[in-house]
């Protein structure tokens, strides 16, 4: 299953895979690209990734996720050029009921942001290109691996 | 005790480390028993390593892992810097 | 601005009403026509309103949300005959956070579900069509509304 | 005190309840002062108006209000079986 690719995302796409006729509420999220950062204007980004480890990460996170509530998920990161506006991530999560759908989306991009090695460069209107850090900590371990 | 056995470890580096260390992929060998705590102090005597944060986020093959988790011969250990996806 | 529709439900098309540079976490709810209600199978419904009311308690609700959270909300609920897995009820909300996003996203759902005046009548496999009462509250009121 | 004015009401019903009392909209002349309460009452005398449950929803001019609220000359008045959208 590839969770990430160049291309851009469907979130459509994203809900067919997981609606069924018995899964009535389906809570999608959409992380899109943002014109501000800490106060400057960003132009463009890239997304980098550690690209074995983050489709293996987002396996976990769908396996764990829909492991602890009865729903089905579907998970997409882009990576490659974004234009300010265009879908980062997207996520759509069915499940018989609104509550662990609700739940459960907000889980898988939560672990997403915590987890899955990926990196942004922000290109800045003044010029500036940097490496953004959303701070993970360094304690993290990924659940059922060996210490 | 002297043994001539070592542990390899490929490391990888990215992002903002890569360029730190202008680097991407190197293979260190280690003392049998290193810990993942030995394969950062190998990469803070290469040129640009003393840029490396005191504990940065790391894998070894393509799970999170502590410092203070042992290596394997053979093992990948990636050195992540802070995580910006979503 | 008409919240009722009898045509499908398009949630790009809420999304892309939301959306905005300065937004970057939308997060968003679809509510489908299930197969099946307390043991029975369902072959298709038919979704009616209190047309007026509807309108007006939606555009309450999308108000009273915005009020609450810095977001933009966009709703839709379908009316008229729907086949299983049609999608009833679609919101899309954007905020520059996910926090809020999701939170506003849930309010939505659940003031809709008890506030806005749409019934629905399920035809089932065993030929019976009867209506359907979600069960809201007899005391409710509508908030800045004399008593 | 006797008074020979009224209010008028405008009733309406949705779903199971107008198919119960087969009728979808009715004038009532109540009293002054009457309440969705007297309203409520005046739909029980009607034919299938006794399966009405004992507090129905009720919306005074498209706004959900409670059984106590009082009417006016001209209101609307709509009486709401169990809300099932979303």
């Amino acid at each position: 299953m590839a969770f990430l690719t160049d291309t851009p995302l469907d979130l459509a796409e994203l809900i067919a895979e997981v609606a069924a006729p018995d899964r009535g509420g389906i809570a999608a999220f959409v992380g899109t690209v943002r014109d501000h950062h800490q106060g400057r204007t960003v132009l463009e980004l890239e997304y980098s990734a550690y690209a074995a480890m983050a489709e293996t990460e987002c396996e976990r996170i769908v396996e764990e996720t829909e492991r602890q509530w009865p729903v089905r998920v579907a998970l997409r990161h882009r990576i490659g050029m974004l234009a300010i506006g265009d879908a980062a991530v997207a996520i759509a999560v069915a499940g018989a009921h609104r509550d662990e759908a609700f739940a459960a989306c907000r889980h898988v991009i939560e672990e997403v942001k915590r987890r899955v090695p990926i990196w942004k460069r922000e290109r800045y209107a003044d010029g500036a290109v940097e490496w953004v850090g959303a701070g993970a900590a360094a304690d993290l371990t990924t659940p059922g691996q060996r210490p | 005790m002297v043994t001539t056995a070592s542990t390899t470890v490929h490391i990888l580096l990215f992002a903002s480390y890569a360029e730190r260390l202008g680097l991407e992929r190197i293979d260190a060998a280690l003392r049998p028993g290193a810990t993942v705590a030995d394969a950062l102090a190998y990469l803070r005597a290469l040129p640009g390593g003393s840029e490396l944060p005191a504990r940065p986020l790391c894998a070894r093959n393509l799970a999170h892992v502590r410092a203070d988790a042992p290596l394997a011969d053979g093992d990948e250990l990636a050195v992540l810097p802070p995580l910006a996806g979503g």
